[in-house]
Order: C-alpha cells, then structure tokens, then sequence
C-alpha cells in the first residue's frame, strides 16, 4: 500500500521517536495491541544495531516500512559490526522463573523479536547489515 | 533528571516510575536510582507502572537486577501495568515472576494482608 | 532533542503514514491535541507537494522532524515545482459562513498551516524547495 | 471501495463516513458519492463522521462542495464530531455555516422538531 522510510543518527533518542512512528504507522492496518507488540520487536532491533552494532562509534540507522493489508515489512539497516550468526539463530528464552539467580537481566531482545514477529531475516553485504521483520496481518483491523 | 518518585507507606516504599517509556534511554538511570534504595534499607518495595506506556527489554532487565538486589531479604510487587507493557511481562514469562497488583493500593493491602 | 528523516515517494498514502508518524513523535512533547494539529498542517504541506509542485510528475517527500523540549521544527523537502510567491503569502481564508455560494471548497490549506503553526519559512535552491514549520511549546505536555 | 454507508430514517437520509481518515486519499470518492446520493434527490443528509479521526482540508471541502449542491432544497446536519476533528472545523469556522450535533440521533431529533 505504502512505503515509509525512517531514518536517523543511532541513538536511544532516535529509537525512541522510530518506535513512536511505528506503532502509528502499524496501527493504521492493525490492532493497537499488535501495534505496540511490532514497536517493542522494532525497539528491540533498533537498541541492538546502537549497543552492539555500533557500539562505541557514531553510525545511522535506516528503516523502510511497508504497510500492506495482508503483512508489514520493516527492514532495518546498518553499517556497523555484522550480528554474529550464533545470535540472530538461538533466540530463547529460557529460566526458572522460582530461581532468583537464573533470570535474565539482559539478552532478552531477540527472543522478543522472534516471539512477536512472524519471519525474520539477517543479510550482511558490502558492510551494510539489514535485518527484516515480517508479521502478517490477520482478518479485520479491529482496535 | 529523576526516573522515579517515592513514598514510604509504614515499612513499604512506593515507588512511581514518571517516565512514560522504561526504555534504553533510562535503563541505567532507573537502575541506579533503584539500587541506591534498595542499598539504603529498603527492601519492601512497590513499583508503580501506571504511567509507563512502554517497556522494553532494557527496562524490563532493570526491574529483574532490581529484584535480585532486593534478594530473599524483602520484596518487590508490581503495580499499575497497562495491558501492552503486560504483553512485555506475558512474552518473557516475567509475569510468572513478579507478584502483579492492578493498582499500588491492592499491592500494598496484599502486603498488609501477610 | 532527537532528529528523525521521514521520507517516500510523493502520493497521498505515503502523507498519511507520514501524518499518522508525525502525530505520534509530536505527541512525545505535546499535547494529544497540539500534536494533532501539526499533523493537519503538515498533511497540508505534504498534500500540496503531492498536488502542486510534483502535479502530474512522480516525486519523493521528504521530512526532517526536530523534536526538541521547547519546539518542535518540521523541514518538508521536494524537487518539484516551486511554490509562487504569492501562493505562501496569502494565506488568509475570508468568507461569509451565511452565504452558500461564498463558501470554499478549496484553498484552506496555506491557511490552516499559518493558524496553527507559529513559524514558517519557504526557499527553493537549485531545483529542491524547503517549507520549515516550527511550533514553539508551552509548558507541561499534558495529554 | 464506499467511503460512506447510508440508512434512511423517515425523509433523512443518515450518511455514515466509514474511513478512519477523511482526507486527499478519498476526498474525490467520497465527495462523488455523496453527489450521486444528492442528484438522486436525497436532500436531507445527516452525516456521521463519529467513525472519522482525521478531516484534511480536502475532506472538509468536499463536505462544502455536498452541502452546495444540496443548496437551499434542504439540509446537510453534521454529527459525531470528535474533538480533534471539531478543530479543524473551529479553525476553518466551518462550526458556524454547518449545524453541528453530538450524535445522528440528536441531529435527527432536530429535524423531527423543526
Ligand atoms: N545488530 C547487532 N549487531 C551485532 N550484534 C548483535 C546485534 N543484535 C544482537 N547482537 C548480539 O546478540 C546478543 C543478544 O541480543 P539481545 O537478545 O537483543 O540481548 P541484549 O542486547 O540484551 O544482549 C547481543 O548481546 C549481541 O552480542
Ligand atoms: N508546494 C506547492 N508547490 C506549488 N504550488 C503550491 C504549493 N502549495 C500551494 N501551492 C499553490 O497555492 C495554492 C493554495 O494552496 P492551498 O491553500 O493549500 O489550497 P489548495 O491546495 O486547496 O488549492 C494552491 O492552489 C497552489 O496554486
């Protein structure tokens, strides 16, 4: 239907205002609550590519949304350090909730992406790395 | 510039995120400011999310270091969560974790209660 | 604060999702009604670009969105033609509401983006025009 | 794809809006739509805009362009009106050359009194 391209300097400020955007943009064809589900999986890539991807450097951040009846297509781009394979392919989520010690406080953020989104995809060409998130939109838009 | 606001309620400190995102941005503030807390005696803590619209994973790891600080000595109840921040809690499991009151008041009574 | 870059190819569902983008950035540091506000004017600017300058011709939008704590700046960029002098300079919208015949039907969009925002600027530089809107906040963002 | 859907109360002709956003996308629609109702002799229109969340200037100037072309044979009431929508209205001062009601039922009471 549309094409929206998003783009900034990558830091938590700019990731803030794309999750904002992108809820907006996703509730137009969606539920809320599926909205705010696709802001957290985009957050959560978007906090990767400004902690690990760049890390310490200074680097953009580019997003192209496609908003369609049947799915939404967010690709993620960037020009740091490429995400280890091991990582983008052992997303889960395990503990024992009863077991203080064993809880995670961190490494969170793929199992989320994983969990909420319904295909995911990670290419590196030419030192620009771009992750894509795909969820497929169900019956009516209902709010 | 502060994340949080407290009130002591007899042994029982109240405390209310004002920030209506616990994202990245905040993390490490809201820790810190947890954790000197928690390292001054406080121990039985409620955490007010009623005006928190979003969660993510660094905020929500923040409230788990949190916990582990406070440790077996005391408690850590949760209050207030709007239903998308509870999809961040549902998603993670954490939900099995934290004891859940839908507003600060419940919390505290279930506290009085024990 | 936080600098975003919206931007798509020039058609009325790219400014919607540009619209929708920009309501809930401004949302972040204003009121829900403010905020809907600037999306108005800069769905205007944005349909003018789309109707005016780029006409019957394909063109990209693009937008430069500035969310700061004390205003909000909202730079909207296109190839197309240039805006006449006159166009941006007479935005005022007089009519008799007891008359039929004298009521608009059009031409109520400079205006709306003179009503409700605070600043506006309009340059054109080798071939690319450049409309700035600021609007200055005031105090608490209560929703 | 309607913009509208229309049911008849008496000689009124209720007109409901079903787009979320009443803007340059649908204007032409929707204003060709309404034109058809009109040249059809539907001269009496409440129009409910409670679905409508956004009105650009070229929704608004096609709600002009409706009541136009009803002129003086009748009426065009408009109902429904959120908050954000009104604005543009009040801005616009189309508040004073439409009669503006809270509800259809409202604006169709209005009719029935007259
Ligand atoms: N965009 C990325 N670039 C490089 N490495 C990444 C990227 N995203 C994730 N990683 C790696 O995968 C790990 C797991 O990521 P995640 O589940 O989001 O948890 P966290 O970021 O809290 O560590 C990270 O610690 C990092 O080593
Ligand atoms: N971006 C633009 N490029 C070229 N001309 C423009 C642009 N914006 C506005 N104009 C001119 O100014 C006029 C008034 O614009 P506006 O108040 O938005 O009303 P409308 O678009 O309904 O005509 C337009 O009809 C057009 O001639």
């Amino acid at each position: 239907m549309a094409l929206l391209h998003l783009s900034g300097e990558a830091t938590f400020d700019t990731v803030r205002l794309v999750g904002m955007a992108i809820r907006a943009v996703c509730a137009s064809v969606s539920s809320s609550s599926e909205a705010a589900q696709i802001e957290l999986a985009v957050v959560e890539a978007s906090n990767n590519i400004v902690e690990h991807a760049y890390r310490a450097v200074q680097g953009d951040i580019a997003l192209d949304v496609d908003i369609g009846e049947k799915k939404i297509v967010i690709a993620l781009h960037d020009t740091g350090e490429t995400m280890p394979t091991a990582s983008h392919q052992s997303a889960n989520l395990d503990f024992d909730p009863m077991n203080l010690d064993d809880l995670p406080e961190g490494g969170m953020g793929l199992f989320l992406m994983t969990s909420i989104m319904d295909e995911q995809s990670y290419v590196s060409v030419n030192g620009k790395n771009t992750l894509t998130l795909t969820k497929f939109l169900h019956g009516e838009n209902n709010d | 510039m502060a994340t949080i606001t407290t009130t002591k309620a007899a042994n029982v400190m109240v405390v209310t995120v004002t920030e209506k995102r616990l994202d990245a941005k905040i993390a490490v503030s809201f820790k810190d400011e947890m954790a000197s807390l928690i390292n001054a005696g406080e121990t039985t803590v409620v955490l007010d999310l009623s005006n928190v619209g979003f969660v993510d994973s660094s905020g929500l790891g923040a409230i788990v270091t949190s916990l582990k600080l406070i440790g077996r000595k005391g408690d850590l109840l949760v209050a207030g969560v709007k239903d998308d921040v509870m999809t961040m809690f549902t998603l993670t499991r954490m939900d099995r974790v934290f004891q859940m009151f839908p507003t600060t008041d419940d919390a505290l009574n279930s506290l009085i209660a024990k």
